[in-house]
């Protein structure tokens, strides 16, 4: 059963209005640019963005006025600092921010992956993050704990977060969906389980034997998901491990070039209104600058035998 | 920390700029063989600079589930750069990294913050001013390291604003207000070790308050004292911060050529 | 810091009597019976061992005499049915028994690794695996449940399990202790993370530069190594994914071989005691044997590119 | 189940074992493209022929960790064969297939029993009978699958000391002992849909308790009765057990080519 769509399709079928959307979730690398921007294409209003760090793309999408809430841990360009059209709509008060650390996002996406309405850490006692936030609970453990003389421990409970979609943004991938990564994952795999529809985006799309030559590199089984979109370059400017690097000019520009409304407005007329899909923005970064980014040294991963 | 300083006195560096005497101050704190949570920014390079000099056997955590123990070979903007990935030690997920945190594995944390107070608790997230709140972008890693860290180090630029009394918001819980109060709220350990300003390092003495340990060469005690949000104790045997060696020096800028992180 | 050892040290050094030990972790693949052997022939007393289903390393332990307790999901020969050593010393009452059940074997090492005191879960309420047993608690959620109207969700709480000791067999490692494995992973990543100290028996030790090749093939980093240990055929007669196959015929002849205590004593005394190593141990299973467990079609995993 | 067993019955079969009727009736419990927890033993075939014959989308679970979405090529013995490895969806660790089970994903899970009762509780923990107490194996992940699969499947050879009245040890959560039993013990779901013995067919009534639903060709009510350890109800439909089809057959042996399983 190929689940080979479009971007535009997947986006079209898969991210209504008023969804709570998963993604950028292997921290600073395979970030899903080319997704978010069509979702900015095709004016996704109401959407709630969950994500540990984001990097840029979730200010491009409340730029875009796409976002009512933000569930993450930290918003901004991480190279750069911060990220203004965030920054300008969390001071106006037009943006809802739940604050979240990275653990507690991954353990809000555990819990929902694992099923069960709760995970329990020691992280964040004491601090703001957890106060007036529904995500945490303080509980004690039933157990005693034989490291505390105190009593029982003192724990947070991370309630779990189920997200409408994820968009994953990967190496390779065959048509049913199973997937290959490698890199660091993130929370990408938690998020994958947790959410009621995935989509994945991939440098490539590849036969079936590929991905089942490896199975411990599958971090995917295509039961899980809903649409595969075969987009080359679609994490521009965060960097794809073999297939790319990260375009560190591009972040620092897009930190000069959006620090008005305005300006922002600019910016996303020229990299995303503009250009149709993922092929007219590579155009317009221009061949010299991909061709830059390009893989200069391969290193190929020792051989690995399944055989018997 | 008594013996690297004397090894550096005997190689007193050339000029160098208050960024690279803020990663050598971080790099110290560094000691061979820890597992160190290296965080966003500064601390990439002070992990570098320590594993090139001083502490050859530690092990760098980052949080996007990287485990590093050799430094990675050329400059990094983040922790996932290609750079960073290639020839790891693991790849794996931020609940791997976190549960080795957690679990107490991790001997040193370093973080970022806008704002520092009395009992080294940070804000990262959002400052209430008299020019009503300015947003900042949020705690990242910063909280976990703080709350689960045998011990912590936190960076930033010296000045009243961001040295207030009591932070506006605690991202990353410190000492709290007072000694026990980290075990009171739940925290399993940790708890700050130093602050590295552009001024000074600060410590935390056994009441958990911070005091001026020293002083960066060039820098009066009563200028940071000036610019500090409350009354800062001074230890009766400030000293001046040692000086980055020409070893360490030549680590950074080795590494950091055109002073983007350092300059 | 090479971590190199031999079998003999890495096992007299580090499992003393009395410790709680597990092994047994990838399930029915790569069982570390080469270090079973050898706790064996130390004539370690007392020890507490954790595992999920062990598959006749256990049941070889007991015989033995080795073994004071079991914390398992299930202790047999998964492809003949009952151990018989197991069951005898549990129907005499020799030996304690904690039943969990798989999941929550690997709950309660994953609490463990996670630094948490314990997890929840929804399995094994209403069982009798969690009556009288002090690893479960039944807690409320403290959140409410959406999906239950009846109020929160009840479930059980289970208890965090720190061994003394981890032993894993698996293909390859550097001198450090980095391991490669491939295959499912069972419980072992988990046991790994949740342990005081850790072996690692490997196929072969081979240089950094292959296991830095492929750091998501990477299960272990070497900073929570103690002792490394290289050691061909270690987990005969198990299978290891690239390496060998799984020697069903000593599993059935296994089976028939221990049915009496005495048959048992035979049985160990042929395989264990009177060997003193496993490369005695491989003579006496016959080059002829070895050479129809190898492996007879290759079959190498896709190339992958950590290059930038 | 209809439309199945009337395609069955155009090609009937010839000569088969109880094992093989067995496998075969566990097969058609998988309806395509279903996420089946295969467990050990039996329904690793079970798994094989339903994939090569009416169920060629569903896809395995293995609670080792891994997940086949085709059958494995050849015999295996234990689900970590490398056999069932190779070329495998995905391999990975035990908490990831467990989470998919917990979280609801998983349809349907298979489980053998040393005893099975009239609600569907199973035992593989420990009998304790006129003669003391017999020690099996123990749960695996039988308990489990029971506790969170949607619905779950029992085997085990049909007879009055395997089928009591009430398991001596609950190993798997199966009906309790009345309707609303899950629900109240906080169990999220699913419940014993079949028990498959070496005679019959069990089924679970409205009411939750069991009934005979099928007995296999050539076996009597009355010889089903008599070897139950409860007054076993019959349904008004009971029928027979639809024999295997030739390609259900020929699946079967093509595959456990000496009969290990099913002989």
């Amino acid at each position: 059963m190929s689940k080979l769509l479009t971007l535009r399709q997947a986006v079209a079928d898969l991210v209504p209005d008023n969804a709570s959307v998963a993604l950028g979730l292997q921290m600073e690398q395979m970030i899903p640019f080319a997704a978010g921007h069509e979702i900015i294409r095709q004016k996704k209003r109401g959407l709630t963005l969950i994500g540990p760090i984001s990097d840029i793309l979730f200010d491009q999408m409340i730029a875009a006025g796409c976002v009512k809430q933000v569930i993450a841990a930290w918003v901004g360009n991480v190279m750069m600092g911060s990220a203004y059209n965030f920054r300008r709509a969390a001071e106006q008060g037009g943006l809802k921010v739940v604050n979240l650390s990275n653990f507690t996002v991954a353990l809000a996406l555990q819990a929902a992956a694992m099923g069960v309405p709760f995970l329990p850490t020691r992280t964040a006692l004491g601090s703001d993050v957890a106060r007036d936030n529904d995500f945490f609970s303080q509980i004690d453990s039933p157990f005693e704990d034989k490291q505390s003389p105190g009593g029982p421990a003192r724990l947070h409970a991370v309630r779990a977060l189920n997200p409408d979609v994820t968009i994953v943004h990967l190496q390779r991938a065959d048509h049913e969906g199973n997937a290959h990564c490698w890199g660091n994952f993130g929370v990408m795999i938690e998020a994958v389980r947790a959410a009621k529809r995935v989509i994945v985006v991939a440098e490539e799309v590849v036969d079936t034997e590929v991905i089942a030559s490896d199975p411990n590199r599958t971090v995917i089984p295509g039961f899980l998901v809903n649409a595969v979109v075969e987009c080359r370059f679609g994490a521009h400017p965060s960097p794809v491990q073999g297939y790319y690097k990260r375009d560190n000019a591009f972040f620092r520009q897009y930190h000069e070039q959006t620090k008005s409304k305005v300006d922002s407005e600019t910016w996303l007329q020229r990299w995303v209104h503009s250009v149709a899909d993922r092929k007219a923005y590579m155009n317009q970064l221009g061949g010299c600058r991909v061709e830059e980014l390009a893989v200069k040294q391969h290193a190929y991963a020792a051989q690995t035998d399944f055989g018997y | 920390m008594a013996i690297t300083s004397t090894a550096i006195s005997e190689r007193r560096a050339q000029a160098y700029t208050p960024g690279e005497l803020m990663v050598v101050s971080a790099a110290r704190e560094i000691r061979d063989g820890e597992v160190v949570f290296v965080g966003m920014r500064l601390p990439l390079i002070a992990f570098v600079v320590a594993k090139k000099t001083h502490a050859p056997h530690a092990v760098g955590l980052f949080e996007n589930g990287l485990i590093r123990s050799t430094p990675a070979p050329e400059l990094i903007y983040t922790m996932a750069d290609p750079a960073n990935i290639k020839n790891a030690t693991q790849c794996l997920d931020m609940l791997g990294v976190m549960s080795l945190l957690q679990s107490g594995r991790v001997h040193l944390g370093f973080l970022g913050a806008a704002e520092v107070d009395r009992f080294g608790n940070l804000n990262s997230t959002e400052v209430h001013g008299t020019n009503g709140m300015t947003r900042l972008p949020g705690s990242g890693g910063a909280c976990d390291i703080a709350s689960l860290a045998q011990r912590f180090v936190a960076l930033l630029e010296h000045s009243k604003e961001r040295l207030p009394e009591r932070v506006s918001y605690v991202t990353s819980p410190g000492n709290g207000d007072c000694r026990g109060w980290r075990q009171r709220v739940g925290l399993p350990r940790g708890g700050p070790a130093a602050v590295i300003t552009s001024k000074a390092v600060l410590r935390f003495g056994d009441d958990r308050e911070a005091y001026l340990s020293s002083t960066h060469p060039g820098v009066e005690v009563e200028d940071v004292l000036q610019n500090t949000g409350w009354p800062l104790r001074v230890s009766e045997e400030v000293i001046s911060t040692p000086e980055p060696s020409v070893e360490e020096l030549k680590a950074i800028r080795e590494y950091d050529k055109d002073g983007f992180w350092t300059k």
